[in-house]
């Protein structure tokens, strides 16, 4: 792959998994996600995915509860 | 000034736990060291805030045996020192309590019970360690429990239980289970003027001075700083406090050790029989203690609506056991049959077969899952079967 | 002999509300007895109290047969522990979140106490001390005077706030009867 | 409670080392632990042990509860007696990997005795350390690692003792590998996982944890922890165990590094080679 | 070749402790990690020499604690496991005992009996722990508790305890006392064939395999390192093993691991009536047992010269208790009194008051001093005192 | 047994501390405890400390004996915890000087969380650790500090554990005045007990102490050891406690000296002024 | 059943002593139980080992009502323990150390052993094994063989000077009569 | 006091409380000391005095049983 090739994201999440905690809305250097209103069955809030994800996983790295996944996409792909 | 930072005299709602602590401070407790564990942790971080307020220590450990042992050299130097904790935290205080009997250091140890056995489940409460508070060291050793079965109990008792350890110079123990130490209720504080409060009696400096004089059952204690130059050991020991190994030295020792209990049972015993009145016979005797206790009550009723005639004999000192008091009940009641209810699987029940051999009566034994508090319909519905 | 259980979220409050109650019926001279359970979970999950309010002295059992009066502030809570209420009995439940089923002998009374004290107090968070004046008056069985008392003395943070929300919660409930006998 | 969850495909990797069926955790939202549980995971499936082979051993606390997520041969043991359970293990059977996780209050509170010594005989068993400073599973009290001045429920008044240095005290009695990472650092606490498995000899990674309760006790928020590790955290190649000490409010950089890599015949060893010899 | 290495069929003149140490390494003990404590430490060395011999680990732990979690540690990797210590070191080993009952790990723990509480006279025989052998630690937990009399005894119950802890899977207690693990007596080892050796039952690899099946009393054991991915803990758990705070749960859990004890009690209980013939009534019956039965069997002679018909109740397995039986041979001889003696201040006692109510008679008690064993003269004198 | 006993009049300065009534001790002949115990009365003589206020601490054990033969207020408690006992008496009664006597084993054997503990929290008592490398009161097993190699009655094979360095672990866990001589260094000795008890903190002095059954099991003359002491030992000044481990059959040196002599505030002094403020 | 006694100092051999006797009344079928105890101190002074000889299968009690047998080796055991004997009994004295009292009903047997030992053996060391063969002759209850055949399976160091002081002990007893019945 | 002084000593053991170690015999640097066939009354050989002591103490201050003492004699007085 080189280093110049264009790379996004989809981000999914699964929202049982979620307890709300902001690491990833924290963490991401591309203000991809928000805490939204929205709670799952346990009761947490959980985030919103915007536009703008660049694929570098870090959301997914810190997520202490395995609950964010991010699907990388090459350019053209 | 120590004094107005003290409990004031009214009507509190609060938990056992806080009910303990406060007791403890009024009861001039001015040290606590203690290491984390549910259900016990919340008391101690009382004390924590506590303590300092009143003039006293707070030290957490680094471990429960730490805890425990600091409270020891804490009451050698003269202050009333506690700890709390629960089973897995008592099995190791054990070693330290036989120390602290045999150097005659009051200390008071609250268990505030779960469910056990190892690490069992910690934010239930149980009633497990009943044995193992009268019997859990290695050797001969007397202890006194406290089984409090409320808010306004825990408060007393534990005022109780800091004048008996003073009075008699050894570590005490007082059983709480989740439901009364996280539980809440209704405390009266009177006039601090209206608690009695015991403070062990000093030794005055004089030559010749024996700190384990055998001919009183408890010697004055002499305080370190003043010039007794006193020594005392975890061995055997003389009247001096010098290591000896010879019978008579170690039968004079013990049985005195053992005797500040015994010699004082009846004055250390303290029981409820419930209803207190408007029963002269009753078919069934009921034998349970703290928070148990307050659910036979309730269901005591059911009972009497299913043509049960029953009452509930309640130690509020679990040991010394009130066995003479539990014969002259189930005589004078005309007791056809002792029931035991614990929330264990059968541990007072031992003691309280001991005690019926003077009376001998028919008992069963009821076992309540530790963890689950019964309603009193469950709980009547089981002793109506038992008893069928 | 009475028995209330408030049941909800982790952060709703339940036991603040439940010792506001307890501190006012043992100022009323009752003999009162709480007890407090959380979900397993480390943080999150539900609590729950139950009080039993007794006149007999020698009575300091909390755990009841049956519920009188149940006050819930969510749903999973709701569908738990509705079973527990007496035939008889009440449930008084936050309307915005709860959903009730129907059932048979047991008046479901809602509240809209989240809003309630969004509008007055300024933050849902308050929610608890609607409820609790919501009780208070519905049943008759505490003045506000006295819950006021209790709150200051337990010296919440955020007293103001606390204070709109227990009246509001009170005038609401002045409409309502629970009848309850202790 | 928790019916039919699923993980997600880029877990597939570690899916059969998780007990799914147990999902979510207990932890608190956004608690550190569940990061290293992951990063430990991967680790032991890019480790050249069997995974059957491999063996987890707790305490009681909050990291304790790792070995009951890992579909592994696990042990969830007394507080504080990880260490000597484990040692008992890896005497019996030398041919497993023993690996215990557990947290700052289990091991060097009240284990503390056990990992000195067993950093002493050089075990041949690994042990991560979850340092959240805090008793965590008991509601948030002092821990020795607690910084001096922090609040927890038993300092209301601010903690007046020093807090101890975990690299400090493993090699001073006797650790042969030492590494210090945080949850923001996955990539180096792989790596330091994957050599304290290679390791022969007592092995040490400590973590540093985000937890709620030391935030909410101290007045500020979960994620401002991670802020302040982030910020604070300085990566240090052969960093020297006297600054290593943790100074979380203040003006220090957070040593972390692998401190010490050195060979030394285990206890394992040597016990085993006398029988066989 | 391992087989070669372990004590010969033959007769031998030993001490106590050696002689449960040569029984531990033929019961197939490969494991034991001890502390020094007077007087154990001779059995530990004797450990420490033998075990690399027969290819078993030996290891000295920093502290008590260390040492039984290190044995249950092994325990769980498959190792027969072992640790000795005294008074003190059990006090501190109550906390693990109770793991390991909810680990269901077997372990044989032995505990040569000295003086106590607290130090007490370290170099003095006693029988001061007998209750906290069956009560030490919090929580329910049952346990067996074996006090052999003699250096036969003690390495026929040592075999004996190997073989229970791993039929059943619980830690198990051997008691001594100084007089039994310093003294030397006869011991004469069979072959190694027509010894009874237990192994625990192991798991088979199935798939959906139940660590903890609740339909068996004892469930197979899961080795380490074969793929079970078992997981263990010391909180109450269901069948798979994982944490549960439920009551049928905690009853099930509970319930069954006590009963691994108590429903096998009829085979466990084991007990020595003495004279075993040539007495068809006795006024009194002596209940004693460890080391001090020796000296009541001596001073039976001197009791029948002065005109008392009195026979000896000696337990061998004091938990769990022999108490039917007791009742039986209590009927069966006529017995108008029962004598408890013991080297303590009362503690197997309140055991034998409890198993009395089930046929009651009048008891009393002869305490020995602890660390002083009687001449058999002095003892019947003591005896023939309390009797009048 | 021991009736009539006199001091020589060279002792008539400590005689009044000592307790006559019980000599002879029951130590070994020629067991280097007598001279630790001479030599700390002597040093709290010549403290500026009242006699009266001198409090002594000791656990199980040879060494432990030491506060029997004391005529101070002394307590003999139990094994490996006069460290938390002491601590709760200097606690409670902040005027005393408290001074735990006790042996190795007793001290960094099962009581080592205790010493690590206090020592980081800087408690302000003293520790004398008589280290004889063994467990001597029950009869020679192998202790944290005996030599590697070195054969007990629990190591008959030779001793396969790393030796515990005293001062390296005081120091790392966070003492505050450490300092190692043997018992043939009877000015140092006394020079550091004296510096001990002015010493606000933890302070830890380790008397290396020639043992009849360390000898024995390894086959020498307890004089033997003596020379070995007399021959090896180096005093140095800030000595490196990293080169502090003690190898007493090889060629090393064995380095004696003030390891570390620093302040910093003592938990007493924290927790009193915290109340009093 | 018979009472057996050996004590004297610390460095006598005195448990050495016993367990050859022991093990030779094992040996010989008997049931044999011995009990060890020390003086106090740490190191020195005395140790002392009693042994009761029965021929009941169920009885293992060391700890016997009298002596049959004291076997002495310093004056000051000599001193605390002759008080022991039975009427009747014996006791057999190392004769350069101890100085006997006069006794009435007891028989007083000296023998030379460290001076013999020193002798045939080179050390007084030895001095414990002549007293076994002296006892084990005086008393007729041991043959030479056995106790040879014991000392060699104890595995003793220095088995060749212990015989020799065995043998030299074993010969003075021939001349003495020792009635013990078992 | 003059360095050059001459100093001797007399030294003295008191014999019940001394446990025949030979820390002294051992120690001294002018071998006044040697062991005896003498024994106390605990059963310890004891050390003998010899001539030649110059007072140096050495044997006082290592003997672990305050069993022996040096008076220090200076010379012409
Ligand atoms: C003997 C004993 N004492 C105390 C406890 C209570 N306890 C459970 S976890 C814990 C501390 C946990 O702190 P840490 O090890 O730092 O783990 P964390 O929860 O912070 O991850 C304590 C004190 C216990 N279970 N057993
Ligand atoms: C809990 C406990 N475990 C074990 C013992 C037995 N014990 C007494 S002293 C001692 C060790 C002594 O060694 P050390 O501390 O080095 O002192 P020394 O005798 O060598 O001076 C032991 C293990 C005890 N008394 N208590
Ligand atoms: S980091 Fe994970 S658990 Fe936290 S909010 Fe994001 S997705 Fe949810
Ligand atoms: S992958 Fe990176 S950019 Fe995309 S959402 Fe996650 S953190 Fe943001
Ligand atoms: S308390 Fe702290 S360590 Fe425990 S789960 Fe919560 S955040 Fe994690
Ligand atoms: S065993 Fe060692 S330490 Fe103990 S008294 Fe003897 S020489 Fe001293
Ligand atoms: S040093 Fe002391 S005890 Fe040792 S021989 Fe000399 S005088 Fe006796
Ligand atoms: S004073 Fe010096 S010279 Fe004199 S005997 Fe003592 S050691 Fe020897
Ligand atoms: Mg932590
Ligand atoms: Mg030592």
């Amino acid at each position: 792959m080189s280093p110049t090739a264009k790379v996004r994201g989809v981000v999914h999440l699964i929202s049982d998994l979620c307890k709300g905690c902001g690491i990833c809305v924290w963490i991401c250097p591309r203000n991809v996600l928000e805490m939204s209103d929205k709670v799952n069955r346990f009761g947490w809030r959980i985030p919103r995915v915007k536009n703008g994800c660049v694929g570098c996983k870090l959301c997914e790295t810190y997520c202490p509860d395995l609950a964010i996944w991010v699907e990388v996409v090459r350019n053209g792909t | 000034m120590e004094r107005e930072k003290l409990l004031k005299p009214g009507t509190y709602f609060m938990t056992g736990n806080t009910a303990v602590a406060e007791a403890a401070l009024i009861a001039g407790c001015r040290f606590f060291a203690g290491y984390p564990i549910t259900p016990s942790s919340d008391l101690m971080e009382h004390m924590a805030r506590r303590l300092p307020q009143v003039g006293g220590i707070f030290i957490q450990g680094e471990d429960e045996v730490a805890a425990i042992n600091m409270v020891l050299g804490a009451s050698a130097a003269g202050l009333k020192a506690m700890t709390a904790t629960s089973g897995p935290g008592l099995s190791l205080m054990e070693e330290a309590l036989g120390l602290g009997f045999m150097l005659e250091l009051p200390a008071v140890v609250v268990d505030v019970q779960r469910v056990g056995p190892a690490t069992g489940i910690p934010t239930l409460g149980a009633q497990g360690d009943v044995m193992q508070a009268i019997w859990g060291s290695h050797g001969d050793r007397e202890v006194v429990v406290y089984a409090p079965s409320n808010v306004q109990e825990a408060f007393d008792l534990t005022i109780d239980a800091f004048n008996t350890a003073e009075e008699l110079r050894l570590p005490v123990i007082i059983l709480l289970d989740e439901l009364i130490g996280h539980g809440y209720g209704r405390l009266r504080v009177p006039n601090l003027d209206e608690i009695r409060i015991v403070d062990r009696k000093k030794a005055d400096i004089v030559e010749g001075y024996m700190p384990f004089k055998t001919h009183v059952l408890v010697p004055p204690f002499a305080e370190p700083g003043k010039g007794f130059r006193l020594h005392m050991t975890g061995l055997v020991h003389d009247e001096r406090g010098y290591p000896v190994i010879d019978r008579d030295a170690t039968e004079r020792l013990l049985t005195r050790l053992l005797l500040k209990v015994r010699a004082n049972r009846d004055r250390l015993v303290s029981y409820e029989v419930y209803p207190c009145d408007g029963i002269d016979k009753a078919e069934v005797m009921i034998v349970a203690y703290g928070s148990i206790a307050n659910i036979v009550k309730c269901a005591l009723k059911r009972l009497k609506a299913h043509g049960i005639k029953a009452i509930l004999f309640r130690p509020k000192v679990l040991w010394p056991m009130p066995d003479v008091e539990l014969c002259k009940s189930v005589e004078s009641y005309g007791v056809e049959n002792v029931l035991v209810v614990e929330m264990n699987y059968g541990q007072y029940l031992y003691l309280v077969r001991a005690a019926l051999l003077h009376c001998p009566t028919p008992y069963r034994f009821v076992s309540i899952t530790p963890g689950f508090y019964p309603s009193p319909k469950e709980l009547s519905e089981r002793i109506l079967r038992v008893l069928s | 002999m009475i028995s209330i259980r408030i049941t909800g979220a982790g952060g709703h409050g339940i036991v603040f509300a439940a010792r506001v109650l307890g501190s006012a019926f043992t100022k009323r001279g009752f003999n009162v007895a709480m007890r407090i359970s959380y979900s397993p979970a480390q943080r999150g999950g539900w609590s729950r109290a139950d009080i039993v309010i007794s006149s007999e002295e020698a009575i300091w059992n909390p755990i009841a047969d049956e519920l009188d009066v149940l006050i819930v502030t969510t749903q999973e809570r709701y569908d738990a522990e509705v079973r527990d209420v007496r035939h008889g009995g009440y449930v008084i439940y936050e309307s915005e979140v709860v959903k009730p089923r129907d059932i048979e002998g047991v008046e479901q009374i809602p509240i809209e106490a989240f809003k309630l004290a969004e509008m007055v107090a300024g933050s849902r968070i308050f929610g608890n001390s609607v409820l609790i004046g919501f009780f208070a008056s519905a049943s008759g069985l505490i003045p506000l005077s006295l819950l006021e008392e209790v709150m200051r003395e337990l010296g919440v943070k955020a007293l103001d706030s606390n204070l709109k929300a227990l009246r509001v919660g009170f005038e609401r409930g002045l409409s309502v009867k629970i009848h309850l006998r202790i | 409670m928790s019916s039919k969850i699923e993980l997600p495909p880029t877990y597939k990797d570690i899916e059969d080392l998780i007990r799914v069926d147990r999902l979510p955790t207990i932890w608190c939202p956004g608690c550190g632990i569940g990061i290293v549980l992951k990063t430990l995971l991967r680790a032991i499936k890019k480790s050249d042990i069997d995974v059957d082979r491999h063996v987890i051993v707790s305490g009681i606390g909050c990291a304790g509860r790792v070995s009951g997520y890992v579909r592994l041969d696990s042990y969830h043991v007394l507080h504080g007696r990880a260490i000597p359970f484990a040692i008992g293990i890896k005497l019996a059977k030398p041919e497993l990997e023993v690996t215990v996780v557990s947290g700052d209050g289990d091991i060097v509170g009240i284990g503390g005795n056990h990992f000195i010594h067993a950093a002493r005989r050089n075990h041949d068993i690994n042990v991560v350390i979850v340092n959240n400073m805090i008793y965590g599973m008991t509601g948030g009290q002092v821990a020795p690692t607690t910084p001096r001045g922090a609040r927890t429920t038993t300092t209301p008044y601010g903690n007046i003792e020093r807090s101890i240095s975990i690299p400090l005290l493993a090699i001073a009695a006797g650790a042969t590998y030492v590494a210090r990472w945080s949850v923001l650092h996955v990539d180096h606490m792989m790596n330091s996982f994957i050599k304290m498995f290679r390791h022969k000899g007592f092995a040490v990674v400590e973590i540093l944890s985000p937890c709620t309760l030391f935030a909410s006790r101290n007045g500020i928020e979960l994620l401002q922890l991670y802020e302040i590790l982030r910020r604070k955290c300085k990566i240090v190649s052969n960093p020297d165990p006297w600054e290593s000490h943790i100074d979380i409010f203040g003006d220090k950089p957070i040593i972390l590094g692998e401190f010490i890599e050195i060979e030394r015949p285990s206890y394992e060893e040597l016990v085993w080679s006398s029988i066989r010899g």
